[in-house]
């Protein structure tokens, strides 16, 4: 990217000032729906749109892709820019930018490997909003091992003609183009070798998409199934047989602008701050909650381990203090937020008393069934990208040299 | 360890009632069946309904006199373990707790009409809450009038608001704590607001009480202590339902882990979901055993301080075994736990409204410390 | 045994108020140092003498064995006199009868397949205290398989020469018997095939006992060393062969006077009414300790704990509570008691404040240091005959029919 | 999530004691040797605490002028951690916090004698403690005698009390609060009562002051918040000892883990011990983060709220991983672990002793509450 250029300290805190300003100024209004937390909680056209508009705005005012060159729709700018944006959008709680798979994989993987041709025609459509991209890896039934990877691509003349079956696609019925991987090879000495992956037009005869109920009761994600769909040979990336390379490439880009993402958060946290307030709404035996001394102590454990995580962010840019497992703080991350976020908003419906029975939808709801989607949506970290139990298992394995199982 | 109660019976019309009430659930609540009426008015099908009454068990615990077999609630908590098991809903709780209501409380004459109805089908509902917190005052308000009683106020989440024939309120009257009894043709339709719960198998409204007129007969005193028995019962009755509903969770997760194959394996065969599962079936046993204890105390003392604990200790593991249990069943089925059509999403959904019912976890520990701890 | 005799409720009621009166009257002053919570932790002489006199006194006064055969120093009376005085040593916290190899293992065994010189021999003074007895199961690393058992035995005459180790002896160096399960035949399809059992006598040439110290700083087991030690042929249980059958019955002794062992009580139990007791005489924030809302909600959830646990014990003697999982109670039951008493230790020790820090022979250690002291012993039952891992296993396999690991 | 404070530096000089530390008590400590001293007098070798007084270390809070090296407390935080890996005993901590006390409470004279003392390796241990409770008010009191100061009380659990050549006792003088320094050979050696530890590395002592006499310039105020700062310093350097032999209690568990094998398979690839010890890391992570930000914050800045949160999260976190890890290093050794000879038993001991230094996880958490939840 453009790490090379040149800033200067001063900018950078009119910027921040700019930015915030900014975002103060333009930040939507309560559009009478739950907003998403996450890119896999898009349900609606209603909250589509809603998101499309705000990511529009975003990059039309230059807070978006700032990193990215500028003929492709980009800032050009040094990628400190871009990360005190995230900063500050994150700080004030904008909604999330949702074309997630574009800005943070598809994005970078066409700026870093993409002819010019595909840098044309997809990034600034990414950055826009205008096309919306979703992945396509996981199939049912295999898990996240990507090594079992059934879908077909057989090439004829100027065309892959692609058969099977994908799942857990974010945005499936929405997105205009899929970063697929896919068998070209159906048998090969190494299971990975026989992949190849495209970015492939979602909007081609038969490609179908049937959205996936979530346990919320809410939709956000599709199977999407492949019956001798016909795409353009030029949808390959690189050369066959790359597929999984590349895919592992793109796993990198997920971490945010350094690693070359359009950036803008593309998830709202959910800290302690939040839950405190809560308890200031709610009465127990007669007293306001937050005095209960048994739920302060809880409520100062979660604390603790909120802020250990957040350090632990820190500490992981400090290799003297991560000299003994150096790997661990990056290699648990994952684990320990998604668990603390489960436990914590669990914990939340707890102590909501009799309205804790309430629902999404329900206009008592404690902030309006907040607490009760977050709890239900984050199964999706704890199972999505690696169930934590397999995280563990990497932890224990990668990081303290334990035996596999 | 001076002292500790620890009673546990088990009789033989509790047993045949267990076996009864375990075919009839089967048969009449498979989770299609459950998902069918997920979407439905009332929560329930009034023709099963109708069967359980016809099996005697909505006159279980009401007195031979007024039409009931009284056997007492130890014998109606092998229906309600059932009925959780198989996700069967019915007002079966619901109106047991309001004929507990109207045979502790209630006159002579509230319990020739009213407990004998109940034992026929009548649906009772208690209306008791006014905000989330079920140790809060009460605010709501019965005002004579000229020889008639006048309600103002309104509760909330009042179990099966919509299905309900009549209602018991929780008032003041001038200083004294009164039950009102108010019959559903009293309220308007557009004063009952059907809520939205977390818990789809199950239904409960909001009640405006404005504006309400009684006869004074329809009004009796109540102490502070037959609330609280009330509220006890109601929290064992929930206790074992939620306990029911824990052991399907519990055949959901053993089900999945022993066809499931992942890496080659059997997923059981891990450790990692092995040991929670496990850790599933002692957290049951415990939320039994505490149950079937409390079970034995409310037929074989009248409400002792023993009878308050059992029932508070009951509530409380059952309400943890169940949480822990729903939200492993959703992580243990991965992928598939994530959906909607995964029957986990039933477990853990009815886990959140469980354990609100009657009283948190929390809640009743609290008010056993009072109990327990004393100097 | 005696089953068949019959009683009257009357006697029994009688005799409760009897065997109470006596042990009330007789229970021992204390002896100014911590009195074994287990059998496992006699580490000295001064102990060991206490406990003998102790038991020789409840036998003497009709209260120990009074199931067991008249003739063989027993009492001839049905079990239910054996039980009553159990549950009325255990409700008055007398100390522990401690030569519970003989009492629960060896003597059982002995009266159902033992010959009358065996019986006359042995029985008589395993109630009186004047034989101890130990077990010698158990050898260095191959933790409670007993298929890898190593120790041999080879036939010599009239004689058996004993070669190998064993370890976890308890009252090894003070033991005049031992259970010994040891190899007689090296090669057999079957690895239990080769296993035979005897009643060995410890005070040959050839063995020999180290103490283990324990991690508690104190003693309580040994490990034992066979060199060429000969032992009489007529040692042998049984016949050649029958070693781990024998073993299998022998365990299923353990289970109280119901299954044939002399009676009472084996361990102290230390109960949450022990832990509230504690909890008065302390402070914290300048102010009882009993009177913090965090504190009394732990002990409450160590109380239900407990209580459930009691329960189980009564729920398991009631089939229809039990049809779903027949198994379940007590499977889980050594499982849930010992990791319920590590927990409800260790917390024992957090709520001491600053006196926590202090150990067993410091007057100033709150109750001498007993809650220290039995939190690090209770490792004796959460890795003793099987470790809580291996115990969650069996649960998990035997009881929900999970797979193997 | 509003200010949270997440400042985290790590200087050069940190790193570079950091680097000296690890080296020097890896080579001065190895478990004989630690095992060696378990039975000795004062539980530290005096040659080796030379050692660390010529390597500065007795002064890196010392200003200067009085003969330290003025690191500040975020430098002496790498020392005791690997101190407390190596389970490494030596008066450091204890000296460190006597220093402290002079530096913020003293007199002139009364820091240009005793810090250059100090950081010559002279021993210095202050004497808060009367009860079991850390909260509890000073009873102990100094009395006016004709211009001399006589003390009236004693103190329990004085660390390295036998060793000490000063002791700083908090106590009452009329309404104010003071400390007053009593030299050892003031004390008379009966009145000294050595305690005996759980950790036997460690060593304290009772001491009755009772018509000890000293000058009053022995004699300084202080304020309740200047000794609540010493008590955070206190609980961030345990913090730091205990996380340090958290990372060695892990160590020792994987190291077995990995090479011991049960039912043909190391028993490291056992998710039922795999995953509990990924967690001990977890939890271990959790410690040093916070310590690093606490030391970071005890040097950039003067003891604001963010540093009593931070000195107070480190201990609770750093106690509670190393009870958690203590425990399991035991079990998880199975049979082994039940000798005295396995070393889990010097962590699982160190694990109870070290809890109880300056404040368990509850009496941080209770403080934590106080100022993370006000209106």
């Amino acid at each position: 990217m453009t790490n090379e250029l040149r800033y200067d300290e001063t900018d950078i805190d009119e910027f921040r000032k700019e930015v915030s300003a900014w975002l103060q100024a333009n930040k939507p209004r309560d559009p009478g729906f739950l907003l998403p937390q996450t890119f896999l909680e898009i349900g609606s056209e209603e909250v589509l749109d809603f998101l499309r508009e705000w990511q529009f705005k975003v990059w039309s005012a230059g807070y978006l892709g700032m990193a990215w060159p500028r003929e492709y729709g980009g800032g050009g700018l040094p990628i400190i820019y871009q990360q005190i944006a995230d900063e500050e959008m994150k700080r004030l709680r904008v909604p999330i930018l949702f074309n997630v798979i574009g800005l943070g994989w598809a994005g970078p993987l066409i700026i870093n490997m993409g002819n010019d041709y595909e840098k044309k025609t997809y990034l600034k459509n990414i950055l826009s909003a205008e096309d919306i991209w979703c992945q396509g890896f996981s199939e049912p039934n295999h898990g996240s091992d990507l090594g079992s990877i059934q879908t077909q691509a057989k090439r004829e003349g100027d065309e892959y003609i692609i058969n099977g079956n994908k799942i857990w696609t974010t945005l499936g019925n929405f997105a205009k183009y899929m970063i697929l991987l896919a068998r070209t090879e159906p048998k090969t000495e190494r299971r990975y070798d026989g992949l190849s992956f495209f970015l492939a037009p979602m909007k081609v005869k038969g490609i179908s998409t049937k959205p996936i109920q979530k346990l919320t009761g809410e939709y956000g994600f599709t199977e999407t199934f492949f019956e001798d769909a016909r795409i353009p040979a030029s949808s390959l990336m690189g050369e066959e047989g790359w597929g999984w390379r590349i895919a592992m490439l793109t796993l990198q880009y997920e971490r945010g602008a350094e690693a070359g993402a359009a950036g803008g958060p593309a998830m709202t946290p959910i800290y302690m701050s939040d839950l405190i307030a809560m308890t200031r709404k709610i009465t127990r035996e007669n007293e306001p909650l937050i005095s209960d001394p048994v739920t302060r102590d809880e409520l100062v454990k979660f604390m603790i381990e909120e802020k250990a995580i957040l350090l632990g962010e820190k500490r992981a840019n400090v290799p003297q203090l991560c000299s003994d497992y150096p790997r661990s703080l990056s290699l648990s991350h994952k684990l320990r937020t998604s668990e603390h976020f489960r436990k914590m908003r669990q914990y939340a419906i707890t102590l909501q008393g009799a309205k804790g029975g309430l629902y999404v939808g329900d206009d008592e709801a404690i902030q309006g069934g907040f607490w009760q989607r977050a709890y239900l949506n984050n199964f999706g970290i704890t199972i999505g990208g690696g169930t934590s139990q397999i995280q563990t298992n990497i932890v224990a394995e990668h990081v303290l040299g334990l035996p596999k199982d | 360890m001076k002292n500790t109660n620890l009673e546990l019976a088990f009789t033989e019309e509790q047993s045949m009632v267990m076996d009864a009430a375990k075919e009839f659930c089967r048969e009449n609540s498979d989770i299609k069946t459950v998902r069918a009426l997920l979407s439905s008015e009332l929560g329930f099908n009034m023709e099963i309904w109708t069967k359980m009454v016809e099996l005697g068990w909505s006159g279980i615990t009401i007195p031979e006199s007024f039409g009931g077999t009284d056997l007492g609630i130890s014998a109606l908590i092998p229906v309600v373990e059932n009925m959780g098991h198989y996700l069967l809903t019915a007002p079966l709780i619901t109106s047991a707790i309001a004929a507990q209501a109207i045979l502790h409380c209630g006159t002579t004459e509230l319990k020739d009409i009213w407990l004998s109805r109940l034992a026929k089908g009548c649906i009772g509902t208690l209306a008791i809450l006014e905000n989330e917190d079920i140790g809060s005052a009460v605010t709501m308000t019965a005002i004579d009038k000229g020889g008639k009683i006048e309600l103002r106020g309104r509760k909330i989440l009042v179990s099966d608001a919509a299905a309900a024939d009549f209602f018991l309120a929780l008032c003041k009257f001038e200083t004294d704590l009164v039950l009102v009894l108010v019959s559903s043709d009293q309220i308007k339709s557009d004063c009952i607001l059907e809520r939205k719960l977390i818990d789809e198998t199950k239904r409960a409204g909001d009640i405006d009480f404005n504006g309400v007129v009684v006869d004074a007969n329809a009004m009796v005193k109540v102490t502070p202590r037959s609330i609280k028995d009330l509220k006890l019962i109601g929290a064992l009755l929930h206790a074992a339902e939620a306990t029911g509903c824990c052991s399907a969770t519990l055949d959901n997760i053993v089900s999945y882990l022993t066809t499931r194959t992942q890496f080659g394996r059997l997923i059981g065969s891990y450790q990692a979901l092995k040991h929670p599962t496990a850790e599933i079936l002692i957290q049951m046993d415990s939320a039994k055993s505490l149950i079937y204890h409390a079970a034995t105390l409310t037929s074989s003392s009248n409400f002792c301080i023993d009878t308050e604990i059992a029932c508070r200790m009951a509530k409380a593991q059952a309400n943890d075994a169940l949480l822990f249990a729903g939200d492993r069943a959703v992580q243990f089925h991965g992928g598939m736990g994530f959906t909607y059509e995964c029957d986990a999403q039933l477990y853990i959904r009815r886990a959140q409204w469980a354990q609100h019912q009657y009283g948190d976890s929390q809640h009743h520990r609290f008010h056993l410390a009072e109990l327990l701890l004393k100097d």
